[in-house]
């Protein structure tokens, strides 16, 4: 049912459109940049015609390359790290006393309601005061305290939802604890459990303002672009962006028809 | 309650007891380590002082003291408040008409919708303002579009290097944050619901009005504290687009952290970011106390 | 009520509504993609009427509510109020209003908030709303209770607070979604009687919809029976009970005992039948099959007379009880007949000592009047 | 040689792919690269811990007083340098980073803070830094952001005898001269890449330059650009190289050290960026004696605070 | 059947399982925070037996269950099966089963796999799970089902599964919270023969929850009622609906026509109790309260004999027929009195023709056996 509105529906439509060319075109224009390069004889603006080159020089830019390696690394393990504390985490919300609860809870979310800055700066200057040297784990570490709050608020509301009946049913069957969380709870927590990961990568993937603090000699994508806007930035960087973009469409694609189909068999 | 414990009773026991230790240990042990201690290390860090360079461990509020006195610090942070307001405002009011507008197609398409308004997240954030700067810029690409089309015969120039600049970038980047938490409170709101509205006589403004908006407020209040955060916390994106006017609070709190050198004033003005921006999760959390759950 | 005050059986109340009908659907039919879930139906709903829509699940019953709401369009027929045709009336314009089956409460206004709603998007002042829900929640017997949020009441409570919203505007005529169903039993009869006695008193027509049976005769002045989209038999309550023209409607208002057979002869309305047990003669509703065909003989429980083994009578079959099951006030004697090994022969008594003198294992006669005995033809 | 790994923390430039694949096939010492955008940055990293994240570390001469303070980058042991042979005559004695006695850094790459004008409205060059301040091409300047470098810059335009250590008198006209700039200024801008991007998209006409690179990357782009030292001079920075306080591996940090002041790497990166060499005498940059030459500040605590004001001023 | 081979009225059945009982809760009680929710609950059950625990919402049965089950703590008394205290056995461990409320099927499972999970988690071999599954799902007659998901079931046949996979494991009790209550009418009563069926079959214990006591009537061969947490009075159906021993059984069960009076006269386990309608004698079952105090009469529609106004007959009340309401099966004739206002008094006749003759406003004199009127204490 959906009453008929035409001039809130237009209203809404029109901010929708608008809304979507203005987040979508600084993409197309890292895309378009990407085949068609920017040149300015003398002021005044060109394209040079269609190029693969900058696919091509990104291939062969091993900085960059391995500056991507980094951050897929780090997002890696800090996204599935952050997975395995968010359920840690929720399993105590439920389980333990309220008060230890909320106390937990309140910490885990803290990072999450601070300007990344922030958090940056406090590992910085723990990190110094027990002198514990700066590295791919201290990324990780900032990565994991940022996103943790993320993937524990899905997880822990997919949690809550599924109520106790389930565990006790498994339990009554004669299913151990493990079991139980094994065959029961975390199929039944798989769709929070993905897009909470998915989303923890994504963020890790390009966390940009705590990486900067507490990165030592590790580079990682962002960190390579954001110190790039001193000499240049080169075009392989509009290739590999797009290179990103499309790769993400593609699996927020698939994922979005593997929910349906789950979906339709589940509800 | 049973008879007296056995042996192997008491071992099993000590045993539980160690793994409920340990559970309390590593629920509450890890944040307090990696959340609270560095939290609280910079907390105290802002209650000294630096003299001659070096770091003088005295408790001290000098540093509170120049945030209300010295120079430049009050204006700033107070402008800084100001612009997250108002983007926070207009974000909060283009997502929920786009939540809206989501909310109201058929159910098979809006996860496509939604995720083609979230899709942007994933283009790193640095090669975004880039590519905003370049679409605005006095030759950028919209303003030599628009000529080439006729439509201007001269660049529009406050588009770039302004505040209207960095209000269109810090819109654009942080717009789906604020949809998400939206349109995710529109979801729940039972379908019947705007059923039983029409049928009681309610236009669909009226639906819109009584029913839509009060259910989706919870989301409405995420997606504002998600942007004023976001937006009061970016140091970047004001400087890359503002030109002139990009000078902002975080700004200047990244900067005691160079050669300045200053951590105490540093770590006290980022004290007051943080209060900040609990503040406004506390009035967000305010404002829903009313809310009654289903 | 019905039971005593009705038409008589046999005649139609529509021939009576069809004057004029508060409320007409006329030929409506309703696609779902490629699948019919709607398929001529015709109802006439008569001002002040307790019409229920009574059918087993996805027969079709809610798709007709919905229609008649505007929660969904139609692909043939129409749709008059009044005489008014309602195609281009939208949802919140049309003069009646909807109880929902999950009542549809909206859980972040309280009580009073809700029931004055549909007041309030009518711009009426606060002082008229204020008066107009302290009255309503009166009627609904929830005169406290104003201040409280739906979650703060139980489902009885909820279930008033719908119908106090949905009567507020003093629409002609509403709309009820099985409304009770969600409700324990204990409160569902509570509720039934309330319904019922809201009903009267209000004088305003109720469209009410359940696959409950026994809900449907205890409340209606008229049942519409929906099966698979279509209107398979209507009438008042005793009438449908009585004489059901179909073995569906025999069997799904009420208990049956169903014996099949051939029609042998014909007198008149009666017919004889030849069943596993014997040649029984039943009583038809319309005009008879042909001899030969296959029919039912469909018998109610309670219309059953049990007499020793020893008495024969015409009519009579004897069977071997094989159970007695106390029901409470009713008792029901299972019997087994040794030609009818698939079937179970019901006996209702009423458990008032009358029945105490049977056993397990004991041979009884069954024996009925003839005009208890309804011949039916299956899929008829 | 020595194995193992040298971690350097440097801008962009300093350490070209080409060289460090050729360094790493020479030693067997594998390059990890952390770039830096500014001095700020700079001392944030090493500061955070020490200097135990990097091995080398190229810090500019106006920079290296503090580094040293701070204990986070070590004396130089002239004995492992055996490629300071190559360094010209000027950069030999290292007096500029020598502080007590030690030695703190190599002389590796320079440059100036110079004036880019577009060659149009400028058909013959700007002579003073005035030009910015001129109200015919509001809107029309960029300028570098650097706290410390633009304090400099100001005292070069007001024609202050010792920029680097200003009087209270003195920073406060500083600070009025650089706020009446901002009045003029379209934006600033914090690296080579922005300031040539914003060049690039905007009808800008003068810059407070980073260095000779904008101008080269500008050109490259069809701009048809200058680059000149006005009469009151300009600031002449002079980025060296040095050894963490925190390495863990000096004799890689040594053979870094020796293998990037060979003349054929300097050569390549002034071809390719445009920076003088130290090893080499650099063509076209005939001006070092105009250059003030950036030094070591009276407090850069303070300067930073003077900075943020004129940022923050209306 | 519990109604004709049960034992004999006025005799608990609590003396027959005292003996052996397969499980035996002692006198257990629960608080939640300050509010005691059970309070000296003791129930045993027999090997084989089909127990139902009866009460209305909120009266303590589910936590009851759960505490068998070992889903919730105690704090005080005993929980015995087999003879073992089952204090330090946990849920995993307890050698019975439950079937949900709401089934609690694994909806990321098949039917198989759901029905399968207490023989995996056993580490029992596929092939030896296979065949069990199969076993169990004709049992339940869901042969064709077991590669569905439960998404895909019907509710009958949702509950079905939740059956199967309770039983699969062969315990020698299973444990059952409403398992009905979100069935519609037709499949609840479908289930209700399948359940008592399954339960005889396979010759284990059921412990049976459920609001609904005709559902409790019909199924069970024992019901122990709970009240407030407290046990109010148990034993075999047709006692309780016949011999309740205070107001609450006797309101509870079944419908009943409950007279307020004061105790008047004794004589055996007869009183004669004084109402606003005239003198009434009622039969006690238990010792009989002083003269003088106040005492409920409760008689059953069905117990209630009506005869035309002119003969005069001891303990016959005069009343005037108000509403005849037809039920189906039954016909519930409503009467009024003029000494009692506020009660309706119900005379339930089976709807078989013998009470056609009864029109509203007619006068009726209502007599019954005197062993049929039970004489209560309120609060007792
Ligand atoms: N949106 C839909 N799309 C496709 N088929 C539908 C849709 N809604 C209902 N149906 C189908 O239409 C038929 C009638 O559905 P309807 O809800 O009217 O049944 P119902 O009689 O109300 O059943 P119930 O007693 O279970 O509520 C069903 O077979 C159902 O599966
Ligand atoms: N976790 C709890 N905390 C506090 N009170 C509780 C809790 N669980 C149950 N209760 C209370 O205990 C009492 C008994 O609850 P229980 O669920 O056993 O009732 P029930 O007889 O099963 O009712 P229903 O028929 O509604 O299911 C109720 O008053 C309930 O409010
Ligand atoms: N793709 C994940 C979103 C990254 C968000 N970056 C935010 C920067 C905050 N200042
Ligand atoms: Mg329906
Ligand atoms: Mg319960």
């Amino acid at each position: 049912m959906k009453q008929k509105a035409p001039f809130i529906d237009s209203l809404l439509g029109f901010t929708a459109v608008v809304g979507l060319v203005a987040l979508y075109a600084p993409l197309i224009a890292v895309v378009v940049l990407s085949f068609f390069q920017i040149t300015r004889l003398r002021g005044v603006i060109g394209f040079a015609p269609f190029s693969l080159e900058p696919y091509a020089a990104l291939v062969a830019n091993h900085e960059i390359l391995s500056a991507l390696a980094t951050s897929l690394t780090v997002a890696t393990i800090a996204s599935l790290a952050s997975l395995v504390l968010a359920l840690m985490f929720a399993f105590y919300f439920v389980t333990a006393r309220r008060g230890f609860g909320l106390l937990m809870q309140v910490m885990v979310f803290l990072p999450f309601l601070l300007p990344p800055i922030i958090t940056g700066l406090a590992l910085l200057i723990a990190f110094r005061e027990i002198d514990f040297s700066r590295g791919l784990a201290t990324v990780i570490i900032g990565h994991v305290v940022f996103i943790v709050p993320v993937v524990y608020r899905t997880v822990l509301v997919r949690l809550q939802l599924l109520g106790r009946s389930l565990t006790e049913a498994s339990l009554d069957l004669g299913a151990s604890q493990t079991q139980t969380l094994v065959h029961v709870i975390l199929p039944q927590m798989r769709p929070a459990l993905i897009s909470g990961l998915l989303l923890a990568f994504a963020i890790s993937f390009d966390e940009t303002l705590i990486t900067l603090f507490v990165a030592g000699s590790e580079t990682t994508l962002p960190i390579r672009l954001w110190a790039m806007m001193r000499v240049g930035f080169v075009p392989e960087i509009n290739a590999l962006a797009t290179l990103i973009l499309l790769f993400t469409a593609a699996i927020t694609v698939a994922i979005g028809l593997m929910q349906r189909s789950q979906g339709e068999r589940a509800s | 309650m049973s008879a007296a414990p056995t042996r192997s009773d008491t071992s099993s026991c000590r045993r539980a007891r160690a793994l409920v230790a340990l559970r309390h240990a590593l629920n509450l042990g890890l944040p307090i380590l990696f959340v609270l201690i560095p939290i609280l290390s910079f907390v105290l860090v802002s209650f000294w002082t630096l003299q001659d360079g070096q770091i003088v461990r005295t408790f001290t509020l000098a540093n509170y003291r120049s945030f209300f006195t010295e120079g430049s610090y009050l204006p700033v942070y107070l402008s800084t408040v100001w612009l997250s307001l108002q983007v926070t405002f207009v974000n909060v009011t283009l997502a929920t008409a786009i939540a809206l507008f989501i909310f109201r197609r058929t159910p098979r398409v809006r996860f496509f919708i939604l995720m083609s308004f979230m899709l942007p997240l994933f283009m790193s954030y640095i090669i975004k303002v880039y590519a905003i700067r370049t679409i605005l810029g006095q030759r950028g690409l919209l303003n030599e579009g628009l000529m080439a089309l006729g439509l201007i015969d001269q660049p529009i120039e406050v588009l770039l290097f302004s505040r209207t600049a960095i209000f269109v970038a810090l819109a654009v980047i942080y717009l789906p944050y604020a949809i998400l938490p939206i349109y995710l409170a529109l979801d729940r709101i039972p379908a019947n619901y705007l059923a039983a509205s029409a049928d009681l006589g309610a236009s669909a403004l009226q639906g819109l009005r009584h029913i839509v908006l009060p259910l989706g407020r919870p989301g409405i209040a995420a997606g504002a504290v998600f942007t004023f955060i976001l937006t009061f916390g970016d140091f970047v994106t004001p400087q890359m687009v503002g030109g002139t006017q990009g000078f902002t609070f975080g700004r200047i709190v990244f900067s005691q952290f160079g050669l300045a050198l200053n951590w105490p004033l540093g770590s006290a003005l980022a004290v007051i970011l943080l209060a900040t921006t609990l503040l406004a999760v506390a009035l967000a959390g305010l404002t829903l106390r009313r809310e009654h759950v289903r | 009520m019905a039971a005593t005050n009705g038409p008589p059986p046999f005649q139609s109340m529509c021939e009576t509504t069809r004057v004029q009908p508060l409320l007409h659907l006329e030929n409506i039919s309703k696609r779902y993609g490629s699948v019919r879930v709607l398929d001529g139906i015709d109802i006439a709903v008569a001002d002040n009427e307790f019409l229920t829509i009574l059918g087993p699940s996805g027969s079709g019953k809610t798709t007709i509510l919905r229609i008649i709401g505007g929660f969904e369009s139609i692909d043939g027929g129409r749709l008059m109020f009044d005489g008014r045709d309602l195609a281009a009336v939208p949802i919140n314009r049309r003069p009646f209003n909807t109880v929902f089956q999950d009542y549809a409460l909206f859980h972040h206004m309280s009580v009073a908030e809700n029931i004055g709603y549909g007041l309030k998007v009518r711009g009426r002042p606060k002082a008229e709303i204020a008066t107009r829900v302290a009255d309503v929640l009166e009627t609904v017997g929830l005169g406290a209770f104003g201040a409280r949020y739906p979650a703060q009441l139980s489902g009885g409570q909820r279930q008033r607070v719908a119908l106090a919203r949905a009567i507020i505007c003093e629409p002609r005529m509403i709309l009820l979604d099985e409304p009770l169903s969600a409700l324990d039993v204990d409160l569902r009869a509570q509720m039934q009687r309330f319904l019922k006695s809201l009903q009267r008193r209000l004088g305003i027509a109720f469209v009410f919809i359940t696959h409950d049976q026994e809900e449907a005769i205890a409340l209606s002045d008229r049942i519409v029976v929906v099966n698979h989209g279509r209107i398979e038999q209507e009438g008042a309550p005793e009438q449908l009970y009585r004489r059901p023209r179909t073995p569906f409607i025999a069997a799904f208002l009420g208990e049956n005992n169903l014996l099949s057979g051939v029609l042998a002869a014909v007198d008149g309305q009666l017919g004889q039948v030849d069943t596993a047990a014997g040649r029984l003669v039943a009583t038809a509703d319309g005009p008879l099959p042909a001899l030969g065909q296959a029919v039912q003989v469909a018998v109610r429980p309670e219309h059953i007379t049990l007499s020793p083994a020893s008495a024969a009578t015409r009519d009579a079959l004897t069977a071997e009880v094989a159970d007695i099951r106390f029901l409470g006030a009713n008792i029901l004697i299972e019997l087994t007949h040794p030609a009818l090994p698939d079937t179970v022969l019901k006996v209702r008594r009423l458990a008032d000592g009358s029945a105490a003198d049977f056993r397990t294992g004991q041979k009884l006669n069954l024996s009925w009047a003839v005009h208890d005995a309804a011949l039916l033809v299956p899929g008829g | 040689g020595p194995k193992g790994e040298v971690r350097l923390l440097a801008y962009e430039g300093y350490a070209d792919p080409a060289w460090t694949e050729e360094f790493e096939k020479e030693t067997g010492i594998t390059v990890k690269v952390t770039y830096v955008g500014g001095v700020d940055e700079q001392i944030a990293k090493m500061k955070a811990s020490n200097g135990k994240d990097y091995d080398v570390v190229t810090v500019d001469t106006a920079s290296l007083k503090a580094f040293a303070d701070q204990k986070l980058i070590a004396p130089i042991d002239k004995q492992k340098l055996t490629s300071a042979k190559n360094l010209l005559p000027a950069f030999r004695s290292m007096d500029n980073a020598t502080f007590d006695g030690a030695t703190y850094g190599v002389p590796w790459a320079w440059g100036s803070l110079g004036l880019v004008y577009d060659k149009k409205t400028f058909p013959t060059p700007p002579d003073s830094w005035e030009v910015l301040w001129d109200p015919a091409y509001k809107g029309k300047v960029i300028s570098l952001d650097d706290a410390n470098n633009d304090i400099n810059f100001g005292a070069i335009v007001l024609g202050i005898k010792d920029p680097f250590n200003l009087t209270d008198q003195q920073m406060a006209e500083v600070k009025a001269k650089l706020i009446a700039l901002k009045k003029n200024l379209l934006t600033y801008f914090a690296g080579f890449d922005e300031g040539t991007t914003i060049w690039s998209e905007n009808n800008v006409v003068l810059m407070f330059s980073m260095g000779e690179l904008a101008a080269i990357n500008l050109q490259k782009k069809g701009f048809d650009v200058g680059y000149v030292i006005p009469k009151e001079g300009a600031v002449g920075w002079l980025d060296n190289l040095t050894v963490s306080a925190g390495t863990s591996n000096t004799d890689a940090a040594y053979a870094w050290m020796n293998f990037a002041l060979q003349k054929k790497i300097g050569a390549d990166m002034a071809k390719k960026y445009g920076y003088g060499a130290t090893t080499d005498a650099p063509q076209g940059m005939d001006y070092a004696d105009r250059l003030i030459w950036a030094q070591n500040p009276e407090n850069y605590t303070r300067r930073q605070a003077v900075w943020n004001e004129v940022k923050a001023s209306e």
